[in-house]
């Protein structure tokens, strides 16, 4: 176990040494001067050298690489060019967006996928099973951001019961905050909501057609019981690993549904810090994003291994 | 039925019973939020738009006619040879960190802003410079190099706010200045507060407590936000195609004022076609602004024939000089060696404003024949850097919504590139002139130049649609400044 | 018929398969019964529908196959009329049941003892304490060595014979009156199943549990049965003693398929001290893991300095069980896997030396045979193309190399126009049989048959092995025959290397090996082949 | 009856395969006929409701929706097609070749697609955007480069299970070279899942282009795009929620239906159903 998930952290480190050199030469070859971003169109030549000296822009690549990553290690995730604020704060406040949209999200596309799919395996072909057909096949096809878009015209145009959008802090309390996150969370979770159910299915259906059902089966353990203790813990084990993978769905679909929804998280802010030439705030978020994203498939590796005696022991 | 009354009478009693309370407090929605709020490192209008006269002020301000008013200069003399300003400063003025307002700070806030190291964003207004002088706590004296017509209006400005030497390098993330309100938090991404200033220097004047701005950057968002009450008042609603809901709206007060952008599509006057001026004026005549301001502004907007704001004394209406005229387009293309059509592409940002009069004036330009490609290009990364800086474009459109920036069509190297000697003359002369009428006689003929010479597509003046709750007075129709100016609103009852 | 009050009575019954299935029945009008401590042996080809009558008895038929008509009695209680409260009541108390495959039959996620305590606690017997001191003495029961190491741990931990012991213990934890054992040790070692067979029939004697016991292999059959029946296509073709089936069959298929079984007494040896050496191998030794940063440590010797010669026209067989390493010799001569030291000699040609670049060329003088008849077969080409490749590869003229193709196909025994067909449209013997063309049509030297009649049943591997003497005999081919199956080796052989552990301990002509096994593992191996106290 | 013509059909397959083959058809006859001129901006008739200017009514502009739909499906699989097919083609190469040799190539191929794998698409297409500048091209290689490591890795996981198999091992025995056998007895056995991969990715690739344009990255105005109709929508959504509802409809349904073809395919060609009969064991 110790061995696994040594080798894992080796691969992760190199996989996120990858993902920060990615990252760091992209953004060397955009094109935009971040100074000339900032000044606007009134900026005189003197504005714009004083600007790029202050900014550090005036080394050399490989110094710039380093001292980021250095930073990083520190826990320093530099200064904002466009904010004037240390990106960690930034990312923080907007962090306490996204996190709690994305948490909701899996949680709802969890909550509803799981007992779906369970549900319709093991009753296959029923009406259940038909019926959840049609919802995956459905909410696959469905563009989160359109759902957004459909929720806003029906929840807060025609029926008024939520806010059409915007985000009133976690300050304004936990519910009006929650709620303000519900409807994003929603259409954000249907998508994947219908891929895991479907994952969850097949998964299921798997197993249940599995060697040691029938034995546990042939012992006298009823259908429900054998569901609960035989299929369900091993069918659990791809649905992980599919949980791990939509991560980065989600990530990447909360930049559209915030875009939506007008919420003030960690999409918008790349979209717009990109759109600014904030290079220090692209740069610390994409590998947030990614970083979050890579960390998490470890955790799911490893509780994989955790879920599945058989690699605990392997390696 | 009759229970049915009762209960909504009930509600209305309720829900007016805290209204009878002079209420104190105010939200102020904006579509973009400012990046810092320090308005003399950087250069976003959503900056002054927080800050100016509300957090910081100047010698002088601008007032809601775009007159220049005193402020903390309470008055001021000029030199006949326009080359000396000599500022009497306001008594009992206090930073609001408690520290007092002096010569020496006006000294410092102008040395800070025209230094070599300096990012302000309009560095030419202390350009003319010589020297600042400090004979006591109570009076400045500038001199210039030269006479600067508008030096007093751009004192006025944003860029030229007086900041004080303890906190300038923070005023970032936490603005400290002598205005009526003082700050109170920012939560990034949603909100900047605001406190009323206790110690403010005419405290008389204020009437609200605290003081909110939420960024709604989605339209709907923010006409959901309005009408559930969530934000007050809307300066620039950002969509106007829901405008017209408000105007029919008891409950909101919905006004079409001007700003200071002009829309224009910029040429590339160096660069062929666009060096024949039949061809600007051919693209002129084919271009129907008022189609265009229904299409792309909902029909809000006022039409332009040059670049001068309506909001200026000096403005005159040159709309006619090249009208919508399709026939005289294709005759004059034809004219100019195009009649067999003409090929160019336009760099369009992605604001909602300039990609649809994009694509309004790719379809008006195709009926005389112009294919015109467009090529989007974000704002303002990509498009600062290739069309603003390295010139490679045919066309583009943008608004300029800084005030008084006719001169920029003297600029070299401005990205039109655009060289009229007789205009940057004229240019040149109005820096120079000291007397008001003058200067906006010289203005006006300016204004005629570029109407007949075209270096850009004048289109329209972007409105500023401003929606807010019928019980609220005070707030600015027109913009002459970039600002939301709150210091004298109130609630009425 | 045996005895009047039987455990488990079988009336007439008929089980339908679905629509699309090959035949309508699975089971047809079939009766059987066994009485209380008899073993039953059922027996029968593969399809031949003996599985589904275990699991109608048990009530777990798969999705789309039913009960048409019938009846089943278990001590008079009529089974086909539960519902499912029933037959959950009915399944582990009253019949215990072992599946086939030890390596899917447990759950992996849970602990052994867990499992077996699952047994009381559907049927909600004992306290959570007692259910586990239970399943330790169960344990113990089937004889597993360290019950308490072996109740904590998960099943993959656990060789496949110690899982079939788990099986079994949990099976009979309630004291069944009925065991299903349906082919429970066909996926065993030689050894082990000896063990598990053993195992099965002291339980049986100690309880007086009445054992079904379903199997496709009649050394088994004659281990273990009192009585026999014999299944074909969902029909009983016989049923008896089994003593008087063994050695007096009445129907014509199961004399077939006794005569199939391959005997342990060897042909007569044929004349080869004159013929040349075709394929030689020294020191052959091949070491597997170690590769990647973190997995040292799990070291498997699959191959230590192994070393024989095979003449032309000799068939050397390579057995041990699995594990032994005798699949990684056959690939490392081939250089199908790159051998780490030793040399292979082909003819003269120092073959082991060669890069693989410049192999490409010689790789004709050497030819495999693969197990499974499924997998070995390219599907998305026709047998023709799949037979000519090799030719074409190493340079033949497509149209010849075709022409010889049909050629090959009718000297298997299949009809010339089978060139033009797919894979798929061919059992698996037919598929054994395009497997060998295709070795042939490289004109090889030697050989490799890799398991190559294991997974046939027994009718058709008789066919096979003819099929491959003959081919010998013709083309003085040298064979290297890899087999789990020491009646195979005795029949095809001419020499035997006995393979443990990745060494060749013992290596004799095939007579002299089998009438005089001189190292303790021959014996040991000898000796666990099921049924040669009733058959030869 | 021969390998290849034993696609059973199924209820998804042919749902799948009329959505599909009617988004396709739509595409096609927008090249040559709409009912309006989809760019034909008339403001008299802007934002008119279904039916009264047109089948589906105008957008801001006064254009016609159906038009503007019609060019929207061509528009859309002009720019999932060639991004699917690059990132298939890039990948599969990668795959099969990780397969082949394995080793530390192999090891690489797949470090480099976690690393792709862990950048969110819509962020890499943004910075792609950035890069070659917002239009077909950055979207086309946005959506491409997010479906190498895809079909990197469903091609090395069939292709490594297939170089298990001993028809491969026959082949090696006949001497064939590793090209030859991949090209030869690897590709055609992992096409299947390949195929049934292809649709699966152009009904997301459809979803991406839509999300991208949506952000103002995909199709260059005024060519229309359905995710740009829907960002354009937003704004108008309380006076004309038909702009909002039509384009997403006509995205839904078409990832519905590569969605159901690819299951369908799947079902059809799945290699474990092949040759398996319910036949008593």
């Amino acid at each position: 176990m110790l061995r696994l998930v040594i080798s894992r952290l080796v691969s992760l480190v190199v996989t996120l040494i990858f993902v920060s050199l990615a990252i760091f030469l992209i953004l060397e070859v955009l094109p935009g001067d971040p100074a000339a971003i900032m000044l606007g169109t009134a900026a005189r030549e003197d504005t714009l050298a004083a600007l790029r000296q202050e900014l550090g822009l005036d080394r050399p690549a490989l110094v710039r690489y380093v001292a980021w990553i250095v930073g990083i290690l520190q826990g320093d995730l530099g200064t904002s060019i466009t904010y004037k604020m240390p990106v960690s704060t930034l990312v923080a406040e907007r962090m306490a967006v996204t996190l709690p949209l994305s948490l909701l999200a899996i949680l709802i596309s969890t909550a509803l996928a799981l007992p779906l799919g369970v549900a319709a395996a093991a009753r296959r072909d029923g009406a259940v099973d038909r019926g959840v057909l049609v919802f995956s096949q459905l909410g696959v096809a469905v563009p989160n951001f359109w759902i957004g878009l459909l929720f806003i015209l029906f929840f807060s145009t025609w029926l008024g019961w939520f806010p059409a959008g915007g985000f009133p802090g976690w300050d304004a309390g936990f519910w009006p905050a929650l709620q303000a996150l519900l409807l994003p969370a929603v259409a954000l979770a249907l998508p994947q909501a219908a891929v895991l159910t479907r994952v969850t299915r097949s998964a299921t259906l798997e197993v249940i057609g599995a060697d040691f059902v029938r034995t546990a089966r042939a012992k006298g353990v009823d259908k429900s019981a054998t569901l609960r203790r035989h299929v369900v813990p091993n069918a659990l084990i791809p649905v992980t690993t599919i949980l791990g993978l939509q991560l980065s769905f989600f990530f990447g679909g909360a930049i559209l549904v915030e875009n939506v929804f007008n919420l003030p998280g960690l999409g918008r802010l790349a979209y717009q810090a990109l759109n600014q030439r904030d290079l220090v705030v692209i740069k610390d978020i994409v590998l947030i994003f990614s970083g979050i994203v890579i960390v998490v498939n470890f955790l799911v590796d490893i509780g994989y291994a955790l879920l599945d005696p058989r690699l605990r022991s392997r390696a | 039925m009759s229970k049915r009354f009762l209960a909504a009478a009930l509600l209305l009693t309720v829900s007016f019973a805290p209204a009878y309370a002079a209420k104190t407090s105010l939200v102020v929605g904006m579509p973009i939020e400012p990046p810092g709020l320090d308005p003399t490192i950087a250069a976003p209008v959503a900056i002054r738009e927080v800050t100016w006269a509300n957090l910081y002020e100047g010698l002088v301000r601008i007032d809601r006619n775009g007159k220049v008013q005193p402020l903390l200069a309470k008055s001021w003399e000029v030199s006949p040879d326009g080359l000396t300003y000599t500022f009497k400063l306001q008594d009992g003025v206090k930073f609001h960190d408690g520290t007092t307002f002096d010569s020496a700070d006006v000294k410092f806030a102008f040395d800070r802003a025209r230094d070599p190291k300096s990012t302000n964003a309009q560095k030419q207004i202390f350009a003319p410079i010589e020297s600042i002088e400090t004979p006591d706590p109570q009076t400045v004296v500038i001199k210039l190099k030269h006479p600067s017509g508008n030096f007093l209006t751009y004192l006025g400005w944003g860029d030229a706010v007086i900041v004080a030497p303890e906190t300038a390098a923070t005023n970032a993330s936490n603005p400290v200045g002598t205005g009526p309100f003082t700050f109170k938090s920012w939560t990034r991404g949603d909100r900047v507060e605001l406190t009323k200033n206790p110690d403010y220097w005419q405290k008389d004047k204020v009437q609200l407590e605290n003081v909110t701005f939420r960024f709604i950057s989605d339209a709907q968002a923010q006409v959901a936000a309005l009408k559930a009450g969530d934000v007050d008042a809307f300066p620039n609603l950002g969509a106007p195609e829901l405008f017209a809901e408000f105007q029919k709206d008891p409950r909101f007060k919905a006004v079409a004022g001007n700003t200071e952008g002009e829309t224009v599509a910029g040429m590339n006057n160096a660069k062929k076609p666009f060096d024949d001026v039949r061809v600007r004026r051919a693209l002129m005549h084919a271009i129907d602004r008022k189609a265009l301001i229904e299409g792309a502004y909902s029909g809000f907007g006022q039409p332009i024939g040059s670049f001068f704001s309506p909001n200026h004394p000096a403005f005159v209406d040159t709309t006619d000089v090249i009208p919508y005229d399709p026939e005289k387009a294709k005759a004059l293309l034809k004219e100019a060696g195009y009649g067999d059509g003409l090929s160019i592409s336009i760099k369009a940002p992605q604001m909602a404003y300039a990609s649809r009069s994009a694509e309004l004036i790719s379809a008006m330009l195709s009926e005389v024949g112009v294919d015109l490609q467009i090529i989007p290009t974000e704002f303002p990364a990509k498009w600062i850097e290739e069309v603003f800086k390295n010139k490679n474009y045919d066309v583009t459109i943008v608004s300029h919504t800084e005030p008084l920036d006719i001169d920029i069509f003297a600029r070299d190297n401005y990205y039109f590139n655009y060289q009229n000697p007789k205009f940057k003359e004229l240019m040149a002369e109005i820096a120079r002139t000291t007397d008001e009428k003058e200067r906006h006689a010289k203005y006006a003929e300016a204004q005629k130049i570029l109407a007949e010479d075209v270096p850009a597509l004048f289109l329209f003046q972007l409105p500023k649609l401003g929606v807010w709750n019928a019980k609220l007075e005070g707030l600015w129709e027109n913009s002459p400044v970039p600002a939301n100016d709150i210091t004298e609103v109130r609630w009425t009852e | 018929m045996a005895s009047p009050s039987p455990v488990l009575a079988i009336e007439n019954l008929s089980i339908g398969l679905p629509a699309l299935a090959d035949r309508p029945h699975a089971i047809r009008n079939l009766s059987l019964s066994i009485a209380p401590g008899e073993t039953l042996c059922v027996v029968g080809e593969s399809g031949s529908g003996k599985s589904m009558t275990a699991l109608a008895t048990i009530g777990l038929l798969p999705h789309g196959v039913e009960v048409l008509s019938g009846s089943i009695r278990l001590d008079g209680l009529d089974l086909l009329a539960l519902d499912e409260p029933g037959w959950c009541d009915v399944r582990g108390r009253d019949v215990g049941t072992v599946f086939q495959e030890p390596m899917t039959s447990l759950n992996p996620v849970m602990r052994v003892a867990d499992q077996i305590a699952e047994t009381f606690r559907a049927h909600r017997l004992l306290s959570p304490s007692e259910r586990n001191r239970r399943a330790l003495e169960l344990l113990d029961e089937v004889h597993l060595p360290n019950p308490e190491l072996i109740a904590r741990a998960y099943p993959h931990e656990l060789s496949g014979g110690q899982r079939q012991r788990v099986m079994i213990a949990m099976a009979l934890a309630l004291e069944p009156k009925l065991l299903i054992a349906d082919e429970p040790t066909t996926a065993l070692d030689v050894t082990t199943q000896a063990q598990v067979l053993k195992l099965i029939d002291n339980l049986r004697r100690k309880t007086g549990t009445a054992v079904l016991f379903i199997t496709h292999d009649f050394g088994v059959v004659a281990e273990i049965a009192d009585r026999v029946a014999v299944l074909q296509n969902g029909l009983l073709v016989e049923q008896g003693p089994a003593e008087e089936v063994l050695t007096r069959p009445q129907h014509a298929y199961t004399k077939r398929l006794l005569a199939a079984v391959p005997s342990l007494t060897p042909p007569p040896r044929k004349p080869l001290e004159n013929e040349p050496i075709t394929l030689m191998v020294d020191a052959l030794t091949k070491l597997y893991g170690g590769r990647g940063w973190f997995s040292k440590g799990r070291k498997v010797q699959a191959a230590d300095a192994v070393s024989f010669d095979i003449r032309r026209g000799e068939t050397l067989g390579l057995v041990g069980e699995s594990g032994s390493g005798k699949s990684t010799v056959g690939r490392c001569v081939l250089r199908l896997v790159e051998p780490d030291g030793g040399k292979i000699e082909i003819g003269g040609l120092p073959f082991s030396s060669l890069p693989q670049r410049s192999l490409r060329p010689h790789r004709r003088r050497i030819q495999m045979v693969f197990q499974d008849p499924f997998a070995s077969l390219n599907p998305r080409r026709t047998v023709g193309r799949i037979i000519a490749e090799g030719p074409i590869t190493q340079g033949e003229d497509p149209a010849k190399a075709l022409a010889l193709a049909e050629e090959l196909l009718e000297k298997v025994g299949l009809p010339a126009n089978a060139a033009e067909r797919y894979p798929h449209e061919f059992s698996g013997g037919q598929r054994q049989r395009i497997g060998i063309a295709r070795a042939l049509a490289m004109r090889p030297d030697v050989l490799v048959a890799d398991e190559a009649v294991s997974a046939l049943d027994v009718s058709v591997q008789a066919e096979i092995l003819k099929l491959i003497r003959e081919l010998q005999q013709e083309l003085g081919l040298a064979i290297l025959f890899i087999t789990h199956d020491l009646r195979v080796a005795a029949q095809i052989c001419d020499r035997v290397a006995v393979m443990q552990k990745g060494r060749i301990v013992e290596m004799a002509e095939t007579a002299q090996l089998f009438a005089d096994p001189k190292d303790a593992y021959t014996r040991q191996l000898l000796a666990a082949v099921p049924g040669t106290d009733r058959m030869t | 009856m021969r390998g290849s013509s034993r696609i059973r059909p199924n209820a998804a397959l042919v749902v799948g395969g009329v959505l599909t083959a009617i988004l396709i058809a739509t595409a096609l006859l927008s090249l040559v006929w709409t009912p309006e001129v989809p760019t034909r901006v008339h403001i008299a008739l802007r934002l008119k409701g279904p039916l009264e200017a047109g089948l589906l009514g105008t957008d801001h502009f006064g254009r016609d929706v159906v038009s503007l739909l019609m060019v929207g499906a061509w528009n859309s699989l002009a720019i999932a097609w060639p991004a699917v097919l690059l990132g298939a083609a890039i990948g599969t190469a990668i795959g099969t070749a990780a397969a082949a040799w394995k080793g530390i190539a192999d090891e690489i191929a797949m470090r480099v697609s976690d690393v792709v794998f862990a950048f969110p698409a819509v962020l890499s297409a943004v910075m792609i955007g950035a890069l070659v500048g917002s239009g077909p091209l950055a979207a086309v290689l946005a959506i491409a480069v997010f479906n190498v490591p895809v079909f990197a890795r469903v091609a090395r996981g069939v292709a490594l299970q297939v170089w298990t198999l001993d028809y491969i091992a026959a082949a090696r025995a006949l001497g064939k070279h590793p090209l030859r056998i991949t090209w030869e007895d690897v590709m055609p056995n992992i096409a299947g899942a390949l195929i049934v991969q292809v649709t699966i990715q152009l009904a997301l690739a459809i979803l991406t282009e839509a999300g991208l344009s949506y952000l103002g990255l995909g199709v260059r105005p005024p060519n229309p795009s359905w995710g740009r109709m829907l960002s354009d929508a937003q704004t108008y959504l309380s006076q004309a929620p038909h702009l909002a509802i039509a384009p997403g409809i006509a995205i839904a349904l078409s990832v519905l239906g590569l969605n159901l073809l690819g299951d369908g395919l799947r079902d059809a060609l799945d290699p474990t159903l092949r040759g398996r009969s319910a036949a008593a064991a």
